[in-house]
């Protein structure tokens, strides 16, 4: 079957999906959530990227003889960007801990000393 | 010395990360030990920093290579290939101008921070995250790569936003830290996106091969707007300026001054992806234009904010901002002619690029000054100020010339890259440069305004003594690159921002060809 | 609070802690062979350390688990993979100095293709692999730590 | 009108995004692969690992991955630095 480029439309979707929750709720933990998710978009993008048509995981150990393998490098460029989206959600995490511990409240409309 | 000479680029990154991976060690033997090591190691990158600007600038901005993992660090290219399949890093005048003003502001930064921060908690951590801020500001500045890019500008945002975050007992920092690592983190998402977008259409990530390999088809105009978007958040352009405001006001004095480079390292980035990685595949005169709308938009902005503030931090931070948009109005107008390449839009570069440096200085000294006053007068409310200029003589003098030179009035620095800018400008359209000498006469006015309300008045009871002799010396250095390149422009534009200009105006095909062969 | 979860919880958290454990230590230990490395492995190490935290609560791993320990070992591991980058700088930063030089994990790997795994091989990977792992396990486990300490905190005042 | 402002750049990206994603190259046939490929036949004869993945991680491009060591570095130290001690003049 083929599929053209669905996959790459299924990534921008999810993209768009968590802009949406980041420009749209109001609570700290569900605009990590939002980041999290455009995160997660630009992974699957990434990882779709080195797709070839029936390939195998670019690994000699006991690989089946004349097979296709799928590109390596965007694995590695997803490992990257999965160990940067842990780091960054661990600090946003804690920034909203401080956040809760002052303001006594998670709601961005309550967040606002700093305007203008 | 040339061994050391060749692996600048690369201990330039090295070298902070062993001192930030190597604080916290340090650290258990005591604070004199901690503090030594910081300094050795800032001392040790300014020094590889001078080293490789020698060299760069020696060879009038020549792009040079380094091959990270290679069987010697000169071949790009293994055999048979066409595409560069490690990562490198390449350094030509404008990186080597970059890595000039990280060096400068981070070295002071760490200095100034030696007193500042006496008498804080958590002192360890802190010198580790401005480690790993300075490497990140140094890898984004020196790599020829994209995704490496992106990597060293999430190192970057994390530990920018660590810094930010630092003092924890104040509800704002906060506040900034959350709102500064969402939105940076956005930014470093969609540059992200573009780099995969580069590599699923060119199978490349190196920037001299994906300038090569450039069509200009519709994915490569998104990929463009996507890094466009992307740089500029990190660079603090309007409109998508506000986080900057809040992150140079909450973060610890020195901080924000180092803050400005970073800022400065993604405005890099956005110049290297425009000249560099995009020339003349695309419609050159538009984006150029793009740029001068939102530099236009960034000076009259910020400096209307910084009007109306009552917060010193706050104040100088918008007038931060106000400042990047010179930066972008000069190479906006550079980039805006490219294709005809007139003497004037060489000028404007020579400006824009010129005023990076200076901004760098001016600002860092403004915002370490700040540091100085709010920590004697405990307040950053400009209202409950005043007299400081009774018992802080030397302070005062300073904040008056970082607000001078940062205003544009000779004969400091601000004034030789805004001239340049002014006169480029006006030969565009003199338009431009009505609005950019407005802004500098404003922003002049709401500094006065500061000095006014922060040192002058009657002298008061328990008026705070004179700063120790640790915070005045990185003050003075500052105040003496203030001065010297306010007093010496021309030595400078020829020495070392010609060579930068040159980089982007005319360097792009030696760019692409020192790696991929022929040019 | 800090007392930790039910008595199934626990119960099965200690038959599953030391399998996890096995399974991260043969990932990180294996990543030139098979799918994984320093990064994976050191994930499901910090997890298993995580299901501890869960199930006996901050009070249960006292003394056991110390996030200064675990701060001081990640600079550790930060750093042996910072030095194992510079083993190489005679050539060029992060140039692989070991593989194919016949002395530890300098090995060839034969025959080419699809075979069984030769372990003494890769040059510097497996040392790599183990200073990430090392870094990955210990700085995870470290945020978690005192994150859940910290986040408990709040909620008792 | 800033409602509106969020709405239309919110529009304007994910119309953006929707058109970069359909006018990608059909999915499972990269047009360029040769650094890639050159990855998979040199990994065992240059790199000697058998996992092509681990070669590119810390070999081929083994900065970027020192680099993603310093970003999971600075997010412990960050959060260590948070909920630090604090002194008690500073609470």
């Amino acid at each position: 079957m083929n599929i053209g480029n669905l996959p790459f439309v299924v990534a921008a979707l999810l993209v768009a999906f968590g802009i949406y929750t980041f420009l749209y709720k109001r609570n700290l933990i569900k605009l990590v959530i939002g980041v999290s998710l455009v995160e997660t978009g630009v992974n699957l993008f990434l990882v779709a990227l080195g797709y070839r048509t029936a390939g195998i995981a670019p690994i000699y150990t006991f690989a089946p003889a004349a097979k296709q393998m799928v590109l390596p490098t965007p694995q590695a460029l997803t490992l990257t960007s999965i160990v940067i989206g842990l780091a960054t959600t661990a600090l946003l995490l804690s920034f909203a801990v401080f956040i809760h511990r002052h303001y006594g409240t998670l709601d961005v409309r309550k967040v606002k000393e700093l305007r203008g | 010395m040339t061994a050391l000479t060749q692996h600048a680029p690369v201990l330039l990154i090295a070298i902070p990360l062993l001192g930030a991976f190597g604080v916290p060690l340090i650290g258990k033997l005591g604070r004199g030990a901690r503090n030594t090591f910081v300094g050795l190691i800032a001392l040790l990158t300014a020094a590889f920093a001078g080293l490789l600007a020698a060299s760069v600038f020696g060879a009038a901005g020549a792009p040079s290579l380094y091959v990270l993992g290679g069987n010697g660090f000169g071949v790009p290219l293994p055999s048979g290939m066409s595409i560069p399949i490690r990562i490198i890093l390449e350094t030509d005048g404008m990186s080597a101008f970059m890595a000039l003003i990280t060096a400068l502001i981070t070295l002071t930064g760490a200095f100034f921070s030696f007193s500042y921060w006496k008498d804080r908690s958590g002192g360890t951590l802190y010198y580790s995250l401005l480690m790993l801020l300075t490497a990140g500001i140094f890898g984004m500045e020196l790599t020829g790569d994209m995704f490496n890019f992106f990597v060293f500008l999430e190192v970057t945002s994390i530990a920018a936003c660590g810094l930010i975050g630092f003092r924890v007992w104040l509800k704002t920092s906060q506040e900034a830290g959350f709102k500064v690592m969402a939105l940076y983190t956005l930014s470093g998402l969609f540059v992200l996106l573009a780099v995969g977008l580069l590599y699923g259409q060119y199978g490349g990530l190196n920037i001299a091969y994906l300038a090569s390999a450039l069509t200009g088809s519709t994915i490569d105009v998104v990929a463009l707007g996507l890094l466009l978007a992307g740089l500029a958040l990190k660079a603090g352009a309007v409109p998508l300026h506000m986080w900057a405001p809040d992150a140079y006001g909450e973060a610890p004095a020195p901080m924000s001054a180092v803050l400005v480079a970073n800022s400065q390292a993604s405005l890099y980035g956005l110049f290297r992806i425009l000249f560099t990685l995009f020339g003349l595949t695309i419609s050159v005169a538009a984006l150029g234009w793009i740029l001068i709308v939102l530099a236009l938009l960034t000076i009259f902005v910020g400096v209307t904010m910084a009007l109306i503030q009552n917060d010193i931090k706050r104040l100088i931070a918008y007038g931060a901002v106000s400042q990047i948009g010179y930066m972008l109005l000069g190479v906006g107008v550079g980039l805006a002619v490219s294709v005809a390449k007139p003497d004037y839009g060489f000028v404007a570069m020579q400006g824009g690029i010129f005023h990076m440096f200076n901004d760098a200085a001016c600002i860092g000294l403004l915002f370490l000054a700040s540091g100085v006053i709010v920590r004697a007068t405990g307040t950053r409310d400009l209202n409950q100020m005043g007299g400081l200029a009774h018992s802080m003589k030397w302070t005062s003098v300073l904040f008056l010339i970082g607000a001078f030179a940062l205003a544009g009035v000779p004969p400091f620095n601000g004034f030789a890259s805004k001239f340049l800018i002014y006169e480029a400008s006006f030969k565009l359209s003199p338009f431009l440069a009505v609005v950019a000498v407005l802004s500098s006469i404003l922003l002049l006015a709401v500094f006065v305004k500061v000095f006014q309300a922060a040192f002058l008045g009657a002298r008061r009871d328990g008026l705070p003594a004179e700063v120790p002799i640790g915070m005045m010396v990185p003050m003075v250095a500052l105040a003496l690159v203030v001065i010297v390149f306010g007093l010496f422009p021309g030595f400078f534009v020829d020495k070392i921002v010609t060579p930068a200009a040159n980089a982007l105006w005319y360097g792009r095909d030696a760019y692409i060809g020192l790696v991929l062969g022929g040019g | 609070m800090n007392t930790g979860m039910s008595i199934i919880v626990r119960t099965i958290t200690r038959l599953v802690y030391g399998l996890a454990l096995v399974f991260g230590f043969y990932v990180i230990m294996h990543g030139h062979l098979t799918p994984g490395g320093g990064f994976q492995g050191g994930a499901v190490v910090a997890s298993a350390f995580a299901l501890l935290l869960v199930a006996f609560g901050a009070a249960g791993i006292k003394g056991r688990l110390n996030a200064h320990l675990l701060q001081t070992l990640e600079e550790i591991g930060a750093l042996a993979f910072l030095a194992l980058g510079f083993v190489g700088i005679g050539t060029a930063f992060f140039y692989n100095l070991l593989a194919n030089s016949g002395s530890l994990f300098g090995g060839p790997v034969l025959p080419l293709g699809s075979n069984a795994g030769v372990f003494d091989a890769g040059g510097t990977l497996p040392l790599m692999n183990w200073a990430v792992g090392l870094k990955v396990m210990t700085g995870i486990a470290a945020v978690v730590i005192v994150m859940l300490i910290g986040a408990r905190k709040e909620e008792t005042e | 009108m800033k409602k509106a402002a969020i709405l239309a750049a919110f529009l304007f990206v994910g119309a953006f995004l929707l058109l970069a994603a359909t006018s990608m190259r059909p999915f499972g046939e990269p047009t360029f692969a040769g650094m890639d490929d050159y990855f998979i036949a040199n990994t065992q004869i240059e790199v000697a690992a058998n996992n092509a993945v681990t070669a590119v991680v810390f070999d081929y491009r083994g900065f970027d991955t020192l680099g993603e060591a310093t970003v999971l570095f600075a997010a412990v130290v960050g959060v260590l630095a948070l909920f630090r001690k604090l002194r008690e003049d500073e609470a």
